[in-house]
């Protein structure tokens, strides 16, 4: 066996099983946790293939953001992240047997398929990447900034809760405090009430 | 690909010194920036810092690493235990890989990657896997908060370090760090030799800002500020869990100094266009140098350390996405505009 | 290197991922569950344009791509789930089921 | 209408056990999150054991209660198994950066029941200790201040000032905190040589220093940032609260005992109470750098007007104060301070009731909490000057 051969293979084992775990742990935070080791495997098996740019792109989107945002999102929810959560029933059958049959239908196609077939590393270095990407992959490549652009402003809009909009605290004639209570808004930092604008500031100088 | 002076065979054996050497230079760099913080901040605030372990305290810093593993190891008994203990390392290991790609001196890297930058970036951004880890494990709401407050400034600032950095990609056209560093020793602005920092002024105050937050430095330490989250994610930690959270804070600071100063100050040449002499000499020279402008730029957050109030968090975040952000894509356009008019 | 390892690997992921899409019922782990099949798609693209040595790298590219569309698929699906989670007290996607009626 | 969903086995929730976080569901689906916050007893920003219970929701804070009492020491009872030389020395222990005011709000207290007249110079050198202790109290809330918003350098500033204003005073009192000064009837004895040279030079160089305080913290833009606007405070509010000194003086309200109800020789000087009109962080902070220069004015008036004399009466073995009851006030450096004496002409005290104003100050605080950030938290609490000690007593 050659080097690359062993670590793809030590690279598909830990990814394997930490996706396995991703899906199988009873605790949310821990399954984040199992989805970084999980990804990075896959950069680890994409640095094998010669794709060094694609590989450290992995890192930065998925295991630098996307996982931080996903852990972020778990913590600030404060949804279940303990041990018990809802939801989290295992052990169905059904879902067991169509990913059984998923795995085996592909493991038979790709073995038929490319069995035999023998992958000529080379490394690609990222400057040949970047001409390819801002020549032939220009217009997709802006369509995709745009539509990130997109995901983002959408983002911020469905998360944001406005003014008088959304669930307000019903005023409690048992419980004064309630009433006052401020609509609260967990997913960006709130303005303090008496904010004072930039010009009041000034005079308060 | 360049040549490292670490190329050697077998393979297993280049690995293993590179992998050692690393960490050699991750304790070394990490000891010498602390010691740097205890004079400097002493200094500054006068007083006179470490003074007992050896000649003027140099020996402080091995002292409490010392102390630091005689102490017991507790867990609290509602943590969640094998996060908790993982959460140390999760936050050390980026420094450790990230200082391999970082060129010391000509020839003196341990690796040269072609997406240098890009890596060291993308690595770097791993640590706050460790803040939230030990933040949501410890079972401790202040360290929750401290890691809420990590991550959520780790993701804003990412962005204005990967603009500023980006914007010196173009300037040099290489990902490669030691690349950057020969392209900057070549660049002439009118004729004159000049370091990529004078032209690029918006990208390094941009690059340094968010260096700073991302190593929760003050203005920016919110995520540990003591007087609010008594220490943040490190509040239940103790001995050398501890330690390695201190030392990763340190390695960070050098791991960004140095960065700036391969993007920025022109590495291990003295100012570019001028040449250092072959060899031993030269790469001995070249270490010298570099780690002095990396002396400079830690001794400059720490006294910003010295200066500074804490920001608070919502001023943080608007201060990233209204101010640093729109500057970087502004910066970004304004170089790629001048590299394609010059 | 044999082509297999790699695209059993994927294909190993994918399994993985449409089982805990379809037996776990906390949103936020079906989102998970969308990455790994999402991170299995790339890996095959990367794996094909190694066999087939693409001059114009088609593979890596859409590998990009498809980083790219699922950090925007997560930014948005997190969103989401948050506003349900704020109107419902609950991450369980069977409970988001008011348009069913 | 609103029911509680505990956590069903939330262990590793944050909180804790028997703590763990509740979902709130209310009419309308609402659904709020909010976390039950214990800052202190052992919090590194409540300067002692004082403990604040916030409900947090995100970063906001709904509810705020202060909790106190950890260092109640039983002052008041205390006092009435002492005679009244020993509770010169108690009470200057309950607040103690305010040592020299406290124990002379007692001594006036005293002298006033037993209609006693204090020799000229004991009355002048009082006021000079007293600005002196003033200006020390301050310098601690400005060092600890620049602290808790992050700031770390100021308060090696501050206390290098501290220590040597502490010595010179020391060469008079023998203490550095807890000076034990003032007797009933004048003072334990009169200035050593070259005090008042010390004190002369120290006052040259504190003005020069405070200059550097201003320096090194109004100008700076993060901390304009962190307290301008921050826990502003509304004169009415403070007036119903009993709020007294540089936290009500920055809310525009120049109610000060010293002008109003003059004690020792403050009707003879010119006393200036520098006052701002916003009540917020960022002017408590000013306020107390002004007050450092008003207080060094007034010491300078001490030096130029200074009489000589006694400072001593001469008092009988056995001090008795007759029966009766008094209430002197006097303005301590964090507000009002008063001491209200019942005696039943015994040597000891019927009842010894204190007013001190770090127990007004921190009953306004929930006030200026609600709908605050915990960050700003720290900002209010810092500037909402209190001693812990003086609260419980």
């Amino acid at each position: 066996m050659s080097v690359p051969e062993v670590v793809m293979l030590a690279t598909g084992v830990v990814g394997g099983a930490a996706a396995l775990l991703v899906v199988t742990s009873r605790n949310v935070v821990h399954s984040a946790l199992y989805l970084v080791v999980a990804l990075l495997a896959v950069a680890g098996v994409f640095l094998v293939l010669g794709a060094e740019f694609v590989a450290w792109a992995q890192v930065l989107v998925y295991v630098g953001a996307v996982v931080v945002l996903l852990l972020f999102g778990l913590m600030l929810t404060r949804a279940p992240i303990g041990p018990t959560g809802q939801g989290n029933e295992l052990g169905k059958a059904m879902p067991l047997a169509v990913a059984l049959a998923v795995f085996a239908g592909l493991v038979a196609l790709i073995v038929t398929s490319y069995g035999g077939e023998v992958i000529a590393l080379e490394h690609v270095p990222p400057a040949a990447l970047g001409e390819v990407l801002y020549v032939a992959w220009a217009l997709p490549f802006m369509t995709l900034g745009f539509l990130l652009t997109l995901a983002l402003i959408g983002a911020v809009v469905i998360a944001r809760r406005e003014e008088g909009e959304g669930p307000l605290p019903e005023p409690d004639p048992d419980e004064p405090e309630a009433a006052e209570a401020s609509p609260p808004d967990s997913s960006s930092w709130p303005q303090r009430q008496p904010e004072p604008t930039p010009d009041e500031r000034e005079v308060s100088a | 690909m360049a040549t490292s002076v670490f190329a050697l065979e077998p393979l297993w054996l280049a690995l293993l010194l590179q992998a050692l050497a690393a960490l050699l230079l991750f304790l070394i760099g990490a000891v010498v920036v602390g010691y740097l913080e205890h004079k400097v901040l002493a200094h500054m605030q006068d007083r006179l810092g470490p003074m007992e372990a050896i000649w003027h305290g140099i020996g402080q810093l091995p002292a409490d690493g010392l102390k630091f593993l005689q102490k017991e190891d507790i867990i609290p008994t509602a943590a969640d235990r094998w996060v908790f203990a993982l959460a140390p390392a999760v936050a050390v290991v980026p420094g450790v890989v990230v200082i391999a790609v970082l060129p010391f001196g000509p020839g003196l890297w341990l690796t040269d990657l072609d997406a240098g930058i890009f890596f060291a970036l993308a690595a770097s951004g791993v640590t706050v896997l460790g803040t939230l880890m030990a933040g949501w494990s410890s079972a401790n709401k202040f360290s929750l908060m401290g890691g809420l407050r990590g991550a959520a400034q780790l993701i804003s600032y990412e962005l204005p370090l990967v603009l500023a950095a980006a914007a010196i990609v173009i300037q040099a056209g290489t990902l490669s760090l030691p690349g950057i560093v020969e392209a900057q020793h070549g660049f002439t602005l009118f004729g004159v030799p000049m370091i990529y920092g004078i032209p690029h002024i918006i990208g390094l105050g941009l690059f340094f800002v968010a260096a700073l937050a991302e190593l929760s430095r003050p203005p920016f330490d919110m995520p540990i500020a003591d007087s609010e989250l008594i220490a943040g994610h490190m509040t239940e930690y103790t001995g050398m869990r501890y330690a390695f959270f201190m030392l990763s804070e340190y390695a960070g600071m050098v791991i960004l100094s140095a960065l700036a100063t391969v993007l920025f100050l022109g590495g291990w040449y003295p100012w570019p266009g001028v040449g250092l002499p072959e060899g031993a000499a030269g790469m001995v020279l070249g270490f010298v140098i570099t780690f002095a402008k990396i002396l400079v730029l830690s001794a400059i957050m720490v006294w910003l350390r010295a200066t500074f109030p804490r920001m608070r968090e919502d001023q943080l975040q608007r201060l990233s996405w209204s101010v640093l952000i729109p500057l970087g894509l502004l910066n970004i356009v304004l170089v790629a505009t001048a590299k394609v008019w010059f | 290197m044999a082509a297999v390892y790699p695209l059993i690997f994927a294909a190993l992921l994918f399994s993985v991922g449409v089982y805990g899409l379809l037996s776990r019922r906390h949103a936020v782990l079906v989102l998970m569950s969308i990455e790994l099949m999402l991170a299995a798609v790339t890996v095959n693209l990367v794996t094909f344009w190694a066999i087939a040595g693409d001059a114009l790298l088609t593979g890596q590219v859409f590998a990009l791509f498809v980083m790219a569309i699922g950090a925007a698929e997560i930014g948005v699906g997190l969103a989401i789930i948050m506003l349900i989670y704020r109107n419902r007290a609950s991450v369980n996607i069977d409970d988001a089921d008011l348009m069913k009626y | 209408m609103s029911e509680t969903l505990p956590h069903e086995g939330g262990v590793i929730l944050p909180g804790g056990p028997g703590e763990a976080m509740s979902v709130e569901i209310r009419d309308g689906g609402l659904v709020t999150q909010e976390m039950n916050l214990n800052i202190g007893p052992q919090h590194p920003a409540t300067h002692g054991v004082l403990r604040v219970v916030i409900d947090l929701d995100g970063e906001v804070i709904v509810r705020a209660r202060p909790v106190i009492g950890y260092m109640h020491r039983g002052f008041e009872k205390l006092a009435e198994a002492r005679d009244y030389r020993q509770i010169i020395a108690l009470v200057n222990r309950h607040d103690w950066l305010s040592a020299f005011c406290n124990e002379l709000g007692v001594a006036l207290a005293v002298e006033r029941l037993m209609e006693l007249e204090v020799p000229e110079r004991a009355q002048w050198i009082r006021v000079l200790m007293s600005e002196w202790n003033r200006i020390l109290n301050h310098l601690m809330f400005i060092g600890s201040f620049g602290l808790e918003l992050g700031a770390i350098t100021p308060v090696f500033f501050s206390f290098r000032e501290r220590e040597d204003i502490q010595s010179f005073l020391e060469s008079a009192t023998g203490g550095r905190l807890h000076f034990t000064y003032t007797r009933v009837g004048g003072l334990k004895e009169d200035l050593p040589a070259g005090f008042l040279d010390a004190s002369r030079q120290m006052a040259a160089t504190m003005r020069s220093r405070n200059d550097e305080y201003r320096q090194l913290l109004l100008g700076n833009e993060i901390f304009q940032a962190r307290t301008k606007g921050v826990g502003a405070l509304a004169p009415d509010v403070a007036v119903d609260y009993g709020v007294t000194g540089p936290t009500l003086h920055a809310t525009g309200v120049a109610e000060d005992v010293r002008l109003s109800e003059p004690y020792c020789v403050y009707d003879e000087l010119d006393v200036k109470v520098p006052v701002r009109t916003n009540g917020d962080s960022y002017d408590r902070f000013v306020v107390l750098l002004d007050r450092i220069d008003a207080s060094l004015d007034l010491i300078e008036q001490v030096h130029e007007g200074l009489p000589a004399g006694p400072v001593n009466r001469k008092m009988p073995k056995t001090v008795k104060a007759p029966e009766g009851a008094t209430y002197v006030r006097t303005e301590n450096p964090l507000g009002q301070g008063g001491y209200y004496l019942v005696s039943d002409g015994g040597k000891t005290p019927w009842r010894m009731r204190m007013r001190t104003p770090s127990f007004s100050n921190i009953q306004m605080v929930p006030e200026l909490l609600e709908g605050s950030l915990l960050s700003d938290m720290i900002a209010i609490l810092g500037s909402v000057y209190f001693v812990v000690g003086d609260v419980d007593r």
